[in-house]
């Protein structure tokens, strides 16, 4: 029963890392109907951005430990940062690589989204080498045990900060007027310009969130692995791009859902299968769930009307 | 009485296709205009690029002496030109009610549009029956209604309407006229575009005559409804 | 009376909580011309989409020539005879216009993929009988000029005639048009009203959906009213139109 | 400018300046070996006939019947596995390499069809993840098996072909000439398929599903038709693969070779098959030619210069990605492609928005 | 090289005819060439993360090179690196690396290959080079089958008798085992958990150091292969923590997933079990990943410490000038086998009176050599082309540094 529980919070810390890149896709996916493939490497970005806004304050890979308020504080600043940095950059691509493609045919967009995110492989590549490199571990990461199971710092992180996004994510979509201006240039670019929607500007703002989105996860995927390579967020974008769609693709809470629950698949399938099976087991379970519900677990199914 | 919205010389393209050659139209204040035309003369394009959602290659569009001609499709919608567009447009994933909030978007008043909303739902009691219904569930004709309520939750300063009655039932056509009527009433002016044109020359002040992509007659509503032509080509009379 | 060859049994669909189409009996006639009328949100689409296989009506029966089709998926509903227009017109954008029409003849084509691949004699003489079929439906809705156009690139009222023609191409027993003259000007709406006549005349069945009174009264044989999903009036055109229900409901006392 | 030429084998019709250039490419195509004495680089030119087959057979999923598939590689590896297991030591078979030509892509369209089923009520996107998928799991399943696929190591030793007692062996001249004989036979066949009953079914579904089953389109034999047929181009390019290499190893089969594929598609032009072609043949020769080569001269020049930057500089992805983003903004609807088409892409909006969309 | 397009057409076999075709240019080639220079081809993958290992491999054989010429090895001729990345995409590519022997094969200035790097690539190679006669040494292949076993055979069908392909390193049949022996006799730990990265060398590695283990009298508590990319190794590390290992050994490469794991090693429990690998977790990058965590680490490497013998230590000062950069594991091996190469070259050129010699004669020499000392120490090469130079050395992280602990020679052993 420990080891379950143990595998239960070993899927969902590395559940919620997924779940945050998901997010980011599935925000890009519901407003733009993009495969924005480039996503993970945004994502791998961040940590790189993190890695060098870290060094800039002084704090290298020497595993010195920054406790308290300080620690804190180093770390809220590199978040919003490496956010705000990401963000750019997202909004930048849709900018100069997609936004003249809105109305191309559809796959057009998801080739320069490849393009682009090989671009960006390449960037990393050159800047930092071609091999993993290290993330700064300035955290203390207490370790909580109840009964036999453990739970650190850093999972705690992972899984919070997953969550608070998601909701606050739900509520801006849901509540605000840029929420409503999003979800409505998705549906129809020309009906919502109709409605005094700058669409440009929506469709950039969305395109903030989501990387920005990425930056955070790139900072926490750094603090949780202690390392990041230029290549990462290939496999961890194609993940977290499958709990995207698990959940439904454009659905906040969806992407969140299929997140934790690929996670969870993979951590028990390496307990209770094989570790080298765990793609196939996540694979095969989202086949059969699509199976069952074509639209994600959480996506809507629009009946045909003719 | 000075135009409130005028185009000059407009000419646009799509592609290598010239939809509009040249059109020069005014409405004026308080008055509507129809606009009418066979197929692909090219009346929705007109007001596409009214809305800017398409570009003028050449020509001129003002709005109360303000040249909008290379203005944002959102930055039009904020000068009060609201169109209902052809094929309705409904937002197709959002309910009755949001589509109607997005409507208002533009403005910013908030506090009324509670109370406009009601002044739809009267006007079509059957949206307010399919208020949670999400829009593209709807019967084509409640998309209609729901398309022109939108329209006019943006209180507009003038109202571009494409194909108001397109796939109402006779007495809903009925209706669309009268709304339009009040809706002037109240000082919009209205640019109709309409199959019917009977019916929406008998409302209007004045009209345009469209055929391919040039404007060929104009003039009063009552010159153009006895006009020869325009009888025999859109009023379907021998 | 002889059987009808289109026959609706107290037929009901719901979506959720709403009745969409209530408790419908409608026959229609070999070779007539059947209107379907009614208010907004009526229910009229929503009995094309049960008929033709969208959706599987929650009661009742549909039979065509005697056989029950419910059930059956839409390319099958069309392979037994019944092709439909729709309400938003939906045609193959980036198809030629003579292609749309030829995929309209699917059903009564017999190639099969190693044919087609090895353009087999069989292949190539069907391929021109097709074709020739396809221009002669194009000259008959008057289209001819336009075969090699892309569909999107037609005027809405030529797209309307090529639905008809692309649903009229397999030579179906009924045909079912949702507004086709939706768009259409006066003048249009005659020559609609031309058209259908003529193509009842090559004996296809026509069902129509229709709000332009003029149009429908003009050519229908026999006309059905709903309302709420629930039929209100039945008979010849002359007395639908003076029947008080209907003049509340649907025709407004203008008409 | 406008003349036009009627090409032989049902090909259709062309300007003039298309049809010369044709056969000028005919032409090289058909002296290549002879010309470049460089066996590495005729090797590399064949190896683009393996992939033009791949090409062409996701062409037809995607570029025919709109189906965004993009696990293609799965079908690669399946029939290259096929091959390798029955003519290799692996099990002993030795089975002759003409039939199981054919046999590697009856397996591989086999799979098309079982891997094709789930699918089929699955729209745009959610199938595209679907079959990244089953790229994902396929390759994954050929590793894991060890005792019937050799595991990581792969499986060696795979027999070359023998024509009428001629040996293939390493040299890649013949198996130049087996790829193009294949793939201009495949291009007659696919153009004969485009514009027949399945080809208009195909692109009926393309453009809309639902309107098109009402014509009497069978959605579900079409569909897996599409899938079949793309999955068979896949096994005979994966058989042929294996024989000239004389190994497979599951890592050759991984998401980003169905990338390549499905970029080399768009790059050329959706649903057209000169642009299935060219845009192969190009992405094919960056990649097998060019690419390989572009570290080694940044390393050259790096040491020349003796600076450490460019020495360790890697462009390889930085130039691929920007091909791909160029070609796209500039060319979004391919390579080669409908004039009128284009027309309406740059400008106009599409009258319904669902039909802007290549795949819905 | 006149006569290298003789000999490649007298051989009879399925090669003949692209052997012939290349031959028939070589007579231009050689002229343009002026016959004075031989080139040395090396196959490594040299893009994307593989880069990280290659490009130093790389370095290696061209240092080599430029040394030869500096020092005139062989007087008469000047020697010429000819690189060819066999990545594609950033991925290691055995159908690239075919055809870059291809095109070696086809430039008759080429008289031999160093490379390649990974042991999927040398599959595809080596039944290449043996049908062209083309000499390839590979400065890393491991994997015994390359050159032992019913296997290797195989792959030299179409000359059987006429090994091409050799290696300057040893075998893991040879390394497992030892790395076994050392830390079940040593370290005295009994109960072991073996994870592998599913690549040939890491999956081979592990497989011969967990038989070896077993015989000694330990116990193996499972054996799972670790996911290609895979960077959360939480829930296996769990899983393994469950069995209550002493030790855990890992197949594989730092670049694929070698340090990670030991980094998270402690988050399950597992920080104080002894880590151990082989030769592919002995560099920097596996210090560099492990971190604080690269303690009771024990890895072996199949050569001598370099630091006991002074040419090693001249070779590091050397490259070190040349690259500004520390060397890469493999860099001496590259070193060692482009060394190799020339001096056989060297030989053959005497033996031929002083002209360019062929393929073969390259070949027949590299086949006779004999107690050729270098910076990895002295070796020659067995009937199979494997070097016997068979000395494994056991090395210690400690501090983030890899400590020399003990070498071994398992000369003689099969
Ligand atoms: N997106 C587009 N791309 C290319 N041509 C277009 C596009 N939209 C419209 N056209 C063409 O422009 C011309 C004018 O079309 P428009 O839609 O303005 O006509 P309309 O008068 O509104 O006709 P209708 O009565 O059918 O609505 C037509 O020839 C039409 O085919
Ligand atoms: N898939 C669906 N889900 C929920 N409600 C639906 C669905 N399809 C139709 N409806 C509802 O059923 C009712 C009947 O719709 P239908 O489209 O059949 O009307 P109609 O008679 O064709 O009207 P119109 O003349 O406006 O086209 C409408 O109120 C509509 O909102
Ligand atoms: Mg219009
Ligand atoms: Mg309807």
């Amino acid at each position: 029963m420990a080891i379950f529980l143990q595998q239960l919070i070993n899927g969902i810390a590395q559940g919620g890392m997924y779940a945050l890149i998901a997010l980011g896709y599935t925000m890009v996916y519901g407003i733009v109907e993009l495969i924005n493939f480039a996503h993970g490497d945004v994502f791998t970005l961040g940590s790189f951005l993190c890695i060098a806004i870290l060094a800039l304050l002084g704090v290298s890979a020497s595993g010195q430990i920054i406790a308290g308020w300080q620690g804190a504080l180093i770390a809220l600043l590199v978040v919003v940062l490496a956010a705000l940095l990401c963000g750019v950059i997202g909004v930048l691509i849709e900018r100069f690589a997609y936004r003249r493609l809105r109305n191309a045919p559809r796959l057009a967009p998801l080739i320069t989204a490849i393009g682009v995110s090989f671009l960006l492989q390449g960037v990393m590549r050159n800047w930092k080498g071609p091999s993993e490199i290290s993330f700064p571990q300035f955290l203390p990461n207490p370790t909580f045990a109840f009964g036999g199971v453990h739970i650190d710092l850093r999972e705690l992180l992972v899984v919070i900060v997953s969550i608070l996004m998601m909701v606050a994510l739900q509520f801006f979509i849901y509540n605000t007027k840029l929420g409503k201006a999003m979800r409505a240039s998705a549906q129809d670019r020309d009906a919502a310009s109709l409605m005094g929607i700058n669409v440009n500007t929506t469709i950039a703002w969305t395109f903030f969130i989501g990387s920005a989105l990425a930056g955070v996860a790139g900072f926490i995927s750094g603090m949780y692995f202690g390392t990041t390579m230029f290549t990462n967020g290939y496999q961890a974008g194609l993940k977290a791009f499958t709990a995207a769609v698990l959940g439904g693709i454009g659905n906040i809470a969806g992407a969140m859902l299929g997140g934790f629950l690929i996670g969870i698949v993979e951590a028990m399938t390496a307990q209770y299968i094989s570790d080298q099976w765990t793609n196939v087991v996540v694979f095969s379970i989202l086949v059969l769930i699509l199976v069952l519900r074509p639209s994600g677990l959480l996506g809507e199914q629009l009946p045909e009307k003719v | 009485m000075s135009a409130v919205l005028s185009l000059v010389g407009v000419e646009t393209f799509y592609g290598r296709i010239q939809a509009l050659r040249g059109i020069s139209l005014d409405v004026r204040a308080g008055e509507i205009v129809a606009l009418i035309g066979g197929n692909g003369a090219g009346k929705t394009t007109t007001l596409r690029t009214i809305s800017g959602l398409v570009r003028a290659a050449h020509g001129r569009i003002t709005f109360a002496g303000d040249d909008i001609t290379h203005a944002m499709p959102d930055q039009i919608v904020r000068m009060g030109i609201v169109q209902a567009p052809e094929g309705r447009r409904i937002f197709q994933r959002m309910t009755v009610l949001e589509n109607l909030e997005l409507g208002a978007y533009a403005r910013a008043d908030g506090r009324s549009v509670r109370g406009d909303m009601d002044d739809v739902f009267a006007l079509f009691p059957r949206l307010a029956e399919r208020r949670s219904q999400k829009g593209g569930t709807l019967s084509g004709g409640e998309q209609q209604m729901l398309a022109i309520g939108r329209a006019l939750m943006a209180r507009p300063k003038i109202l571009l309407l494409d194909e108001p009655s397109l796939g109402l039932s006779p007495i809903l056509v009925e209706t669309i006229f009268h709304v339009i009527a009040d809706i002037n009433k109240r000082g919009v002016p209205i640019l109709l575009i309409e199959q019917n044109a009977r019916k929406a020359l008998q409302v209007a002040a004045r009209g345009y005559v469209l055929e391919t992509g040039t404007i060929v007659k104009e003039g009063t509503a009552a010159d153009l409804l006895a006009d020869d032509d325009v009888r025999k080509a859109y009023l379907g009379e021998d | 009376m002889s059987a009808p060859l289109l026959a609706i049994e107290g037929l009901t669909k719901r979506f959720g909580g709403l009745t969409a189409v209530k408790e419908l009996t409608m026959h229609v006639e070999a070779g007539s011309i059947s209107s379907l009328i009614g208010p907004n949100g009526a229910g009229k689409s929503t009995v094309f989409n049960v008929i033709t296989g969208i959706y599987v009506p929650t009661a009742g029966d549909i039979k065509l020539g005697g056989a029950s089709i419910v059930g059956r998926k839409p390319h099958q509903v069309a392979a037994a005879g019944i092709m439909r227009t729709f309400q938003n017109i939906r045609l193959f954008a980036f198809m030629t216009v003579l292609e749309n029409v030829m995929v309209g003849e699917q059903t009564r084509m017999h190639a099969t993929p190693l044919d087609s691949a090895l353009r087999t004699p069989r292949a190539q003489r069907e391929e021109r009988a097709v074709s020739e079929r396809a221009l002669e439906l194009l000259d008959f809705v008057g289209l001819s000029a336009q075969s090699e156009q892309w569909a999107r690139n037609l005027p809405y009222g030529m797209q309307r005639r090529l639905e008809i023609a692309r649903a009229l191409a397999p030579n179906p027993r009924v045909l079912l048009l949702d507004e086709p003259a939706a768009g259409a000007n006066p003048v249009e709406k005659r020559e609609l009203m031309a058209l259908v006549r003529a193509i009842r005349d090559r004996g296809v069945t026509v069902v129509l959906i229709e709000h332009d009174m003029k149009l429908v009264m003009g050519i229908s044989d026999r006309v059905t009213v709903l309302d709420y999903g629930e039929k209100i009036s039945e008979g010849d055109p002359q007395s639908v139109r003076r029947d008080p229900r209907v003049i509340e409901a649907y025709l407004g006392k203008g008409a | 400018m406008d003349a036009r030429v009627r090409l032989p084998l049902g090909l259709g019709e062309v300007a003039v300046w298309q049809a010369l250039g044709l056969l000028a490419i005919v032409a090289l195509f058909a002296l290549y070996p002879v010309i470049d004495r460089n066996i590495g680089h005729v090797s590399a030119v064949a190896d683009a006939g393996y992939f033009l087959l791949l090409v062409f057979g996701l062409n037809i999923v995607v570029g025919f019947a709109g189906l965004l598939d993009l696990g293609y590689a799965a079908f690669f590896a399946i029939g290259a596995y096929t091959y390798a297991m029955v003519a290799s030591t692996q099990f002993n078979l030795h089975l002759n390499f003409w039939p199981m030509l054919i046999g590697s892509a009856c397996v591989a369209a086999l799979f098309g069809v079982i891997l094709g089923f789930p699918t089929l009520r699955l729209r745009g996107d959610y199938l595209a993840i679907v079959t990244l998928g089953f790229g994902e799991i396929v390759p994954q399943v050929f590793l894991n098996l060890d005792k019937y696929t050799g595991g990581p190591n792969g499986i060696s030793n795979v027999d070359q072909p023998v024509f009428f007692g001629h040996a293939f062996g390493f040299n890649p001249v013949p198996y130049y000439y087996l790829y193009l004989v294949v793939a201009l036979i495949s291009l007659v066949l696919l153009n004969n398929l485009r514009r027949s009953r399945l080809g208009r079914a195909w692109m009926a579904i393309r453009e809309d599903e639902l309107a098109a089953t009402h014509m009497g389109v069978n959605p579900v034999t079409t569909k897996l038709l599409a899938f079949a047929m793309g999955a068979s181009f896949a096994g005979l390019a994966g058989c042929i693969y294996a024989a000239k290499l004389t190994l497979i190893s599951p890592d050759e089969f991984n998401f980003s070779v169905s990338v390549t594929i499905l970029s080399a598609i768009v790059l050329g032009g959706m649903g057209s098959l000169l642009g299935a072609f060219i845009g192969g043949l190009l992405l094919a020769l960056l990649n097998f030619m060019v690419l390989p080569q572009v570290t080694n001269w940044t390393h050259a020049l790096g040491t020349a210069l003796h600076n450490e930057a460019i020495q360790n500089a890697d462009l390889h992805y930085i130039i691929y990605g920007l091909i791909l983003v160029l070609v796209m903004l500039f060319r979004p609807e391919g390579l080669i492609s409908n004039a009128s088409r284009r027309a309406e892409l740059h400008h106009g909006q599409p009258a319904t928005s669902a039909a802007a969309a290549g795949v819905e | 090289s006149q006569q290298s397009s003789q000999t490649s057409s007298s051989t009879s076999t399925s090669a003949s005819s692209a052997a012939t075709s290349a031959a028939a240019t070589s007579g231009t080639t050689s002229n343009a060439a002026g016959g004075t220079v031989i080139k040395i081809g090396v196959d490594l993958p040299v893009s994307g993360a593989d880069a990280s290992i290659g490009v130093p491999t790389q370095y290696g054989a061209q240092l080599a090179v430029k040394q030869a010429n500096e020092k005139h090895l062989v007087p008469g001729f000047t020697f010429e690196a000819d690189v060819l990345d066999d990545a594609v995409n950033g991925v290691h590519d055995p159908a690239q690396g075919a055809k870059n022997i291809q095109s070696f094969g086809a430039d008759p200035a080429v008289l031999g290959v160093v490379g390649p790097f990974n042991s999927n690539v040398a599959r595809a190679e080596i039944p290449l080079s043996n049908s062209l006669q083309l000499a390839l040494i590979s400065p890393s292949n491991t994997n015994p089958t390359l050159t032992k076993g019913p296997d290797a055979v195989a792959m030299r069908k179409d000359h059987p008798d006429q090994i091409a392909y050799f290696r300057v390193c040893t075998t893991d049949d040879i390394q497992g085992p030892a790395g076994a022996a050392y830390e079940y006799t040593k370290l005295h730990v009994k109960n072991a958990y073996v994870v592998d990265d599913n690549e040939t060398y890491g999956k081979g590695v592990a497989d011969q150091w967990e038989g070896a283990f077993k015989k000694l009298g330990g116990t193996s508590l499972g054996h799972d292969h670790i996911t290609k990319g895979q960077q959360d190794f939480h829930a296996l590390l769990t899983r393994i923590a469950n069995t209550h290992p002493d030790i855990v050994f890992f197949g594989g490469n730092s670049s694929t997933g070698g340090g990670l794991i030991r980094k998270q090693m402690p988050d399950a429990g597992l920080g104080s079990v002894i880590y151990a690998g082989a030769d592919g977790i002995s560099d920097n990058q596996f210090l560099q990943d492990a971190g604080s965590t690269a303690d009771n680490v024990y890895v072996t490497v199949a050569s001598v410490n370099a630091a006991k013998l002074p040419a090693a230590a001249q070779f590091l000062k050397d490259y070190q000038a040349e690259y500004n950069q520390p060397v890469g594991p493999y860099s001496a091996n590259a070193y060692t086998a482009a060394m190799v190469m020339i001096r056989a070259i060297g030989e053959a050129v005497k033996a031929n009176g002083g002209k360019a010699p062929t393929r073969e004669q390259v070949l027949a020499q590299l086949r006779m050599t004999k107690d050729f000392p270098s910076v990895i120490g002295t070796f020659s090469f067995d009937a199979n082309g494997d070097t016997t130079n068979r000395i494994i050395s056991i090395y210690e992280a400690v501090k983030g540094k890899w400590v020399f602990v003990t070498q071994q020679n398992f000369a003689g052993s099969p």
